[in-house]
């Protein structure tokens, strides 16, 4: 199935070049700022002005990103097709998402000092163990990024150190998904339920419901993309990255040149996990809940899609195809709700059949041509 | 309701019996419009006496009349008259003099009241007409007659009721009222009641004899509880087998939800996210086979197993055509572009048809379970749809092994170069194959639909246990998804009741998990060369 | 009683009242924007596509039939309505983000919408923000009382309580199964019936048997066996069903085919009305029970012109009506009423004026808005004909008001809910008299004090 | 005796060591040692008890008909396939069947697939800079950077087998031959002590045939070879000795000369002409 695939994709060959990621940092960056300025100095109801629904709106559609580059790091440059990163994205969330519950303090309906709304009302008397440490800031920051980095670390180890690859590899990283979603809904488990956490107050001593708020967070999103997106960058042009792409490829024949393959894919696929929950934890603040919706495997498949329309092993195109598709979902849903999903799926369908490679993939042609140029020149020099 | 029994057995002993009533020249209805207007009050102790008294009254007419109290067809018009209701579909309704039996035509529900009961009347009903029941010649009405009496006998019945054991002819009736005599007495503390009922695992028995063990009389007592702990041992043994079934059945519907996609995924390597419309189509035009035929759900069930494979099957063609050939090779692509297509199918059912569920009729002949014994009974409809998995499943097999098509297809998945120059249509046996797993997905919709709701969310709910099943029996093996599936179902009901339904599920996951870590390929992998990615 | 003494309890100055000028402050400005002509925009916030579609589609559908009918009727203020329909795709936090959309986007007047515990759960923070105000259409779990959002589903002392006495007084079941799906709704309703149950009726522990099951679940074998079992020990028995949505057609199934008769073990269902029996084949359900405030068997011409207008609207002949259009019939009548009675469509007027304002429901009564949100509203108790109609065998002699705060959780025992001045409080403690909490918080500051 | 073993084999799952310096001891004997080998795919013995020796610096050609083993021997050196009984020795300290791919790839063990499997996604400059014998643990990798060295050593390869020309271009592009030659060429830069390589000039042009048959004697002496080929002609030009393999088993072995006149040899082969003729 590797090869397979291969032969068909060996487009996705260069590593990104400086430029490339120049500008789009550059856009990014460039799009923030814009946003901004509209946002603070545009005076209300003149047509330019963006109005704090669509910053957070914004914001969100940047956490999505974030998460679409995780998978991208693994799907695309490692070939590993993960259906079950949601959940590192909710298990982000949910570390987030108990911070701010203990946030909340004795605000809350029952004005209980410690225990959260929903643990007042089912009866719970004390708070269960694996919510201490949350109400404070570090520890639960920390937390967005072990608890997800520590699951995908169990799993992978068990998973590659076996060698379940392929479709094998996507199944159960869907089963994982799956069980968790089925825990988390589960009220004994002490997240809440199908209700999740909500009712958020603040975040760090601002609050959570003014614009200033939202804005800075959704920077703060922006940010952590632009990072996100170095970090990945660094990765994926480096000769590790490199040995992640002849993975995908030959994994048997990067085996015989003596790579410990199973680490490669442990190393990378902990990082993206890691991402993703980081993803999470900036989503949930934005849209004020965290229920074990997100664990649901539809939306792993989902955020796949997004990189496959954005254009797989390219980074910048997973961001393009998360917006995208969000921006697409938003609009849609506003414009004809009863016929939104026609239009998602139609439009799923024709990027996979009619462009393969993304929407990225026009652009990598370009770059391809031009790079066939040099080779060419390089050839004659010889 | 003892009163009524008590009543219906006096009445009896006077020589009383609704068939002698026949002869007899009818009442003047003013008599009867009496007894009908006793009815239509509010108190519910007030109709139970009207009821009484209707029983009581030697109409020949009253079993339609309660039987029509019971059903909530015995009406009043706005201008007094009592009236029966033939069909009470729609907005109007046909109905028929209640008294005179000549029919009005149809009426507005809006000038109609209905004669309300509640479950306690409904209980009473049922006794008062089973009384008069145990007395009729048919022999089921005697039948469910004397199961009703079972814990309901008390000292004035007893001595009828050996009357009635003497003279009756039909066994079954005779060991019902024998048991509901021997509960009687055991309730009575009289010892050869136990006798009577040692073995007999009607839960009414039980009671009865845990409420003697427990009683003051230590032989009793002592009798009653070596009676039970038989009693419990032997309903432990029918508890495994209820459990065993229950299992089997659970895997049975696994295994015909993913039978198909073992198909399209294993055999094609396509990985259909849309399997579970495929599904949900057929349940849909099981139906539609209903509304096309009403009054005939049976029939319509079975035809709609031919039909629900064409529908699923030619969509599976129009899919294979339309988006998989496009994507050969690149088994990861066609999950994205074939969950696109699952969303399309979902909103398109969604908006065609309706977001509701449809009701899908289930015929005589699978509703009701078969009683084993008074511990163990088996759902009938459950139990055909294991017996059809098993057949669908054989058949497969047949097809695969033993066909033109099953040997192209093998051919074609083990090289299809090799096949190609063999002068296998590769593309003729690609859209075959997908028709078939397709048409397999539709059938499993059919029997679906005798379990579960008919709606737009049906597929979702069962692609990823498919998916599951597939890969747990390993990918391209048949006998694998049968063995995965049915082992699935039995482990998830072994594990339910201590572990909870939820628990269960993720125990199951998460065993699934650990299980493809031990053999990454599943139970029965392919080995060999062939096999190495 | 006890009651009454609690709800005129001396009030402590509302400390909310600075909270709230600002919070009008941003309304007003939110209005200036709105011309005096222009359309009264109302915001329809309910799932057209996703899992939740099957139940709140037709919810949209009233909304849309209950303007079109004010419109003919000339409006409102002598404006016309609109209808702003988005689709929150049964997907939590867009419900969260449809909801902003509305509010701050299109600045609708009033949203109408939500289903699910978890979807107004998310949406509450927005209107509370951005004050709007939301109907709430559906029975709850209660615990809640917003300013911004009103009630005109049952509280559980609408609809589980009554119906458990139903089954109490009336049939004299002494064994209850209570099976629900697992999340919040059937937690805390099955918390309230254990706790009456026990305290008020002395129901021992072992005859009250509680089970969950996950959303959508389908394979009910095992759980009505384990009823059947529960059903057999000698005492009469009966099962109080807060399952939701899709799990209902196979649980009823296997009640059928495992052969559970309603009239040896009653099924009463809170989330089981004439839409969900629409996909059932009721033939082997007769008797079975549902507790509502409204049926579609109602024998009031009210219900029968509500009905019709609804057959026409749809153009469906069969078309049924269920206890939440009717919950926004009665939300959309108070609305408007309270719309003429402020004279303008301002959140806070309209907040004021609402409070005590009646309107008709249904079933022949009226309903009022109480000051805690809630409405009044009457219990039927019907019973499953083999129509997919439901028979009222029972109803409670008069409406009962709803209670945002169950009297038999610990948590919210001392709590109740007053949005009239100068209270203005969601969660006012009559114990120690102050706005914000349960006594609860104390005993636990006691716990962690010791 | 294992225990240590394992000790310095773990050393080198560690990848302390760089491979030009290999450990390997072949002070007593054979580099290679195959004994009593048996694998059995669902029942069907694909190697049946093998027994072989290969020298240090031995050039060793191995024929046999199709299906006779030859590829899955390979597997089993190259831990790709665990034998069912049998022990196989790299040198006399290293059990291969205790090392898994990349280890015995660390030792010194270089293979080329039959079908040519190069990172087509990859340049040819990258394919043959993953083969170079380093540190290959993530951390080195991730921080690797590319130093003149190594800039000659694989431009040293690059000539060896005539692809500088297309050392930017994907693998992926190039043809069947090239393909072989980067894939001897990767092996090549992982200095290994004993290269196993399957049909390396399928598909090749007689001069590259001959280039390659060049290349490959070349090799042996400072490094051990196992060639398996079809081509007898191929097979005549570089052989010393030849392995005959047969249904899993060795049939024969010696000179070219003395093999092919094997009756055995010579029965089998038509047979399996016959079969390839049907």
């Amino acid at each position: 199935m590797m090869t397979q695939s291969s032969s068909s994709q060996f487009w996705l060959t260069r590593p990104l070049g400086e430029r490339t990621t120049q500008i789009f940092l550059g856009v990014l960056f460039a799009a923030l700022l814009l946003v901004t300025v509209l946002h603070l100095a545009v005076p209300q109801g003149h047509p330019l002005y963006v109005n704090a629904y669509t910053v957070n709106l914004f914001g969100k559609y940047l956490s999505y990103a974030l998460l679409a580059v995780a998978v991208d790091l693994v799907w695309g440059y490692l070939g590993i097709l993960s259906l079950g990163h949601g959940a590192f994205f909710a298990i982000g969330g949910y570390a987030m998402g108990m911070y701010l519950m203990r946030q909340i303090g004795d605000r809350g309906t029952y004005g209980h000092p410690v225990l959260p709304d929903f643990m007042v009302f089912l009866n719970w008397d004390s708070l269960p163990w694996y919510w201490y440490g949350f109400d404070m800031a570090w520890f639960a920051f920390a937390m967005v990024l072990l608890a997800p980095g520590l699951l995908a670390l169990v799993f992978g180890f068990l998973a590659f150190r076996s060698r379940v690859t392929g479709v094998y590899l996507s199944i159960i990283t869907q089963a994982l998904t799956f069980a968790l979603m089925l825990a988390f809904f589960r009220n004994e488990m002490g997240f809440g339920g199908n209700n999740g956490l909500t009712d958020f107050r603040e975040l760090l001593g601002y609050n959570l419901r003014s614009n200033d708020t939202r804005l800075g967070l959704f920077i703060a999103t922006g940010v952590a993309l632009a990072l996100g997106y170095i970090l990945c960058r660094a990765i994926v042009t480096s000769k590790l990255g490199r040995v992640c792409v002849a993975t995908r490829d030959a994994e048997a024949r990067t085996r015989f040149i003596g790579y410990r393959v199973e680490r490669f894919q442990l190393f990378v696929f902990v990082v993206s996990a890691m991402l993703a929950g980081l993803a999470g934890a900036l989503y949930v603040p934005q849209v004020g809940i965290i229920n074990p919706s997100e664990f649901s495997p539809l939306f792993s498949i989902e955020i796949v899609l997004w990189v496959a329309l954005g254009g797989r092993a390219t980074l910048y195109g997973a961001v393009i195809g998360a917006i995208l598709v969000n921006y697409a979902k938003t609009v849609f849903t506003g414009v004809m709700p009863d016929a939104w999903l026609f239009a998602l799926g139609a439009m799923f369908v024709l990027v996979t059949v009619l462009l393969p490679k993304g929407v990225a993939g026009l652009l990598i042609r370009r770059k391809r041509q031009k790079h066939d140029e040099r080779a060419s020149t390089g050839e004659a020099s010889a | 309701m003892r009163r009524f029994l008590i009543l219906g057995l006096a009445c009896l002993l006077m020589g009383w019996l609704p068939t002698a009533q026949a002869q007899q020249a009818s009442p003047d209805d003013s008599a009867a419009l009496e007894l009908l207007e006793a009815l239509d009050v509010s108190s519910y102790p007030a109709k139970g006496e009207a009821i009484t008294a209707i029983l009581q009254s030697d109409d020949e007419r009253a079993r339609d009349w309660l039987q029509a109290l019971l059903d909530g067809r015995l009406q009043r018009t706005e201008d007094g008259r009592f009236v029966i209701v033939l069909d009470n579909s729609g907005r109007n309704w046909p109905v028929e003099d209640a008294l005179t039996n000549e029919s009005l035509g149809e009426m507005s529900r809006r000038d109609l009241n209905r004669i309300g009961i509640n479950n306690a009347l409904r209980n009473q009903l049922r006794s008062a007409i089973a009384v008069v029941d145990l007395y009729s010649p048919n022999v089921d009405r005697r039948r469910t007659s004397a199961t009703r009496l079972l814990g309901e006998v008390d000292e004035e019945l007893a001595a009828p009721l050996s009357e009635l054991i003497a003279e009756e002819e039909d066994g079954q009736v005779q060991r019902r009222l024998a048991q509901a005599l021997a509960i009687y007495q055991v309730e009575s503390g009289q010892l050869e009641g136990v006798e009577a009922l040692r073995g007999s695992l009607h839960p009414r028995a039980r009671v009865a004899l845990s409420r003697a063990a427990n009683g003051d009389d230590p032989i009793v007592a002592d009798a009653a509880r070596e009676a039970l702990a038989s009693i419990e041992q032997n309903l432990k043994i029918n508890r495994g087998i209820e459990t065993l079934y229950f299992g089997l059945s659970l895997g049975s519907v696994l295994v015909l939800a993913a039978i198909g996609l073992a198909i399209t995924f294993g055999v094609m390597g396509v990985i259909n996210m849309a399997h579970g419309e495929l599904i949900m189509l057929g349940a849909y035009t099981t139906w539609m086979m209903q509304q096309l035929l009403p009054g005939q759900p049976g029939l319509a069930l079975i035809l709609s197993i031919p039909a629900g494979f064409m529908v699923a099957a030619l969509v599976g063609i129009a899919i294979e055509r339309g988006v998989i050939q496009f994507l050969k090779g690149r088994p990861l692509e066609t999950l994205l572009a074939t969950f696109g297509i699952s969303l399309i199918l979902q909103q398109l059912v969604r908006t065609v048809i309706s977001p509701l569920n449809r009701t899908v009729v289930t015929p005589e002949w699978m509703s009701g379970s078969l009683v084993i014994n008074d511990a163990l009974s088996l759902t009938l409809n459950r139990m055909v749809v294991l017996g059809f998995a098993l057949v669908v499943f054989a058949s497969l097999m047949l097809i695969m092994r033993r066909t033109r098509l099953g040997l192209e297809v093998r051919a074609v998945t083990q090289n299809r170069a090799m096949a190609r120059s063999m002068g296998i249509r590769a593309t003729r046996v690609d859209i075959m194959t997908f028709a078939l797993g397709s048409g397999v997905a539709g059938l499993a919709g059919v029997a679906l639909s005798q379990l579960t709701n008919v709606g737009p969310n049906l597929g979702q709910n069962y692609i990823i246990d498919s998916f599951m099943v597939v890969v747990f029996g390993g990918v391209g093996n048949l006998w694998g998804t049968l063995v995965a599936g049915l082992s699935l179902g039995v482990i998830n009901q072994i594990l339910e009741p201590w572990a909870g339904a939820v628990l269960a599920k993720i125990i199951v996951l998460v065993f699934i998990i650990l299980f493809i870590q031990k053999r990454p390929r599943g139970l029965f992998p392919q080995k060999g060369r062939a096999a190495e990615g | 009683m006890t009651r009454l003494q609690r709800k005129t309890h001396p009030r402590t100055p509302g400390r909310f009242a600075t909270a709230l000028i600002a919070a009008a402050v941003m309304g007003v400005s939110a209005q200036a924007v709105a011309q005096e002509n222009d359309p009264i925009k109302v915001g329809i916030l309910h799932s057209l596509s996703g899992t939740m579609a099957i139940s709140e589609s037709t919810l949209k559908d009233t909304v849309e039939m209950l303007i079109d009918k004010q419109n003919e009727e000339g409006g409102l203020l002598g404006r016309q309505l609109e209808a702003v329909v988005v689709d929150p795709a049964s997907n939590w936090p867009l419900f969260a983000e449809r909801a902003r959309e509305l509010l701050a986007q299109h600045e609708v007047d009033v949203v109408f919408g939500t289903w699910t515990s978890v979807s107004r759960k998310a949406v509450l923070p927005v209107f509370e923000e951005l004050n709007g105000l939301l109907f709430y259409p559906v029975q709850y779990e209660g615990e809640e009382s917003s300013e911004n959002v009103f009630y005109t589903g049952a509280a559980p002392n609408q609809q589980a309580i009554p119906a458990v006495e139903y089954l109490l007084n009336e049939v004299g079941i002494e064994r209850f199964a209570l099976i629900g799906t697992d999340y919040v709704y059937p937690r805390t309703t099955n918390r309230i019936l254990e706790a009456f149950l026990m305290e008020e009726h002395g129901i021992a522990e072992e005859d009250i048997m509680v089970n969950y099951t996950p959303f959508g679940h389908s394979d009910w074998q095992n759980i009505v066996s384990e009823i059947r079992r529960f059903g057999e020990e000698g005492k009469p028995t009966a099962v109080v069903s807060t399952v939701n949505g899709d799990a209902n057609v196979p649980f009823y199934r296997e009640l059928a085919n495992q052969g559970v008769d309603a009239a040896d073990i009653p099924v009463i269902a809170f989330s089981v009305g004439e839409q969900e029996l629409s996909g059932i084949d009721t033939g082997p359900l007769v008797g079975h029970l549902a507790a509502w405030n409204y049926f579609m068997s109602v024998d009031t011409d009210e219900n029968y012109d509500f009905i019709d207008a609804w057959i026409d609207w749809t153009g469906d002949e069969d078309a049924v009506t269920n206890d939440p259009m009717e919950a926004h019939y009665i939300g959309f009548n108070m609305w408007a009423e309270a719309v003429r009675k402020a004279g303008t469509t301002d959140a806070d007027a309209v907040k004021d004026a609402i409070i005590g304002v009646a309107v008709p429901n249904l079933s022949g009564g009226y309903a009022a808005m109480m000051p805690n949100h809630h409405i009044t509203k009457p219990v039927l108790i019907g019973e499953v004909q083999d129509n997919g109609q439901f028979d009222v065998v029972w109803q409670t002699p008069s409406t009962v008001a709803g209670d945002a705060w169950s009297d038999f959780l610990p948590g919210s025992r001392d709590l109740i809910a007053d949005w009239r001045a100068p209270m203005r409080c969601g969660n006012f403690n009559v114990v120690n008299g102050s706005c914000g909490g349960s006594t609860a918080a104390e005993e636990a500051e006691a716990a962690l004090a010791e | 005796m294992s225990f240590l073993q394992s000790l310095k084999t773990r050393d080198r799952v560690f990848g302390f060591m760089a491979p030009e310096a290999s450990p390997v001891d072949v002070r007593h004997g054979p580099i290679l040692y195959l004994e009593d080998v048996t694998v059995s795919f669902d029942g069907f013995k694909a190697i049946n008890n093998l027994n072989l020796t290969i020298d240090d610096g031995e050039l060793r050609c191995i024929i046999g008909p199709n299906g006779a083993g030859k590829t899955t021997m390979m597997d089993i050196i190259t831990g790709k396939t665990r034998p069912n009984e049998g022990s196989v020795w790299f040198g006399s300290r290293h059990n291969l069947l205790q090392m898994n791919e990349p280890e015995i790839a660390s030792l010194g063990i270089g293979r080329k697939f039959q079908k040519p499997t190069v990172f087509e996604a990859l340049s040819v400059f990258e394919n043959l800079e993953l083969a170079m014998a380093a540190d290959k643990r993530i951390f080195p990798t991730l921080t690797a950077r590319m130093t003149g060295e190594i800039k000659d050593r694989i431009d040293e390869v690059l000539e060896t087998i005539g692809l500088t020309a297309l050392r930017y271009q994907p693998a992926g592009i190039l043809s069947h031959g090239q393909k072989q030659w980067l894939e001897i060429g990767m092996l090549l830069m992982q200095r290994p002590r004993l290269l196993l390589v399957d049909e390396p000039v399928a598909g090749m042009t007689e001069q590259e045939m001959e280039r390659t048959a060049e290349l490959l004697t070349g090799l042996a002496g400072k490094q051990s070879v196992v060639v398996v080929e079809h081509d007898m002609g191929f097979v005549r030009s570089i052989a010393r000795t030849v392995t005959v393999l047969h249904q899993g088993s060795v049939l024969a072995e010696g000179s070219m000369d003395q093999v092919s006149s094997d009756p055995n040899v010579v029965e089998v082969y038509l047979g399996a002409d016959d079969e390839e003729a049907a």
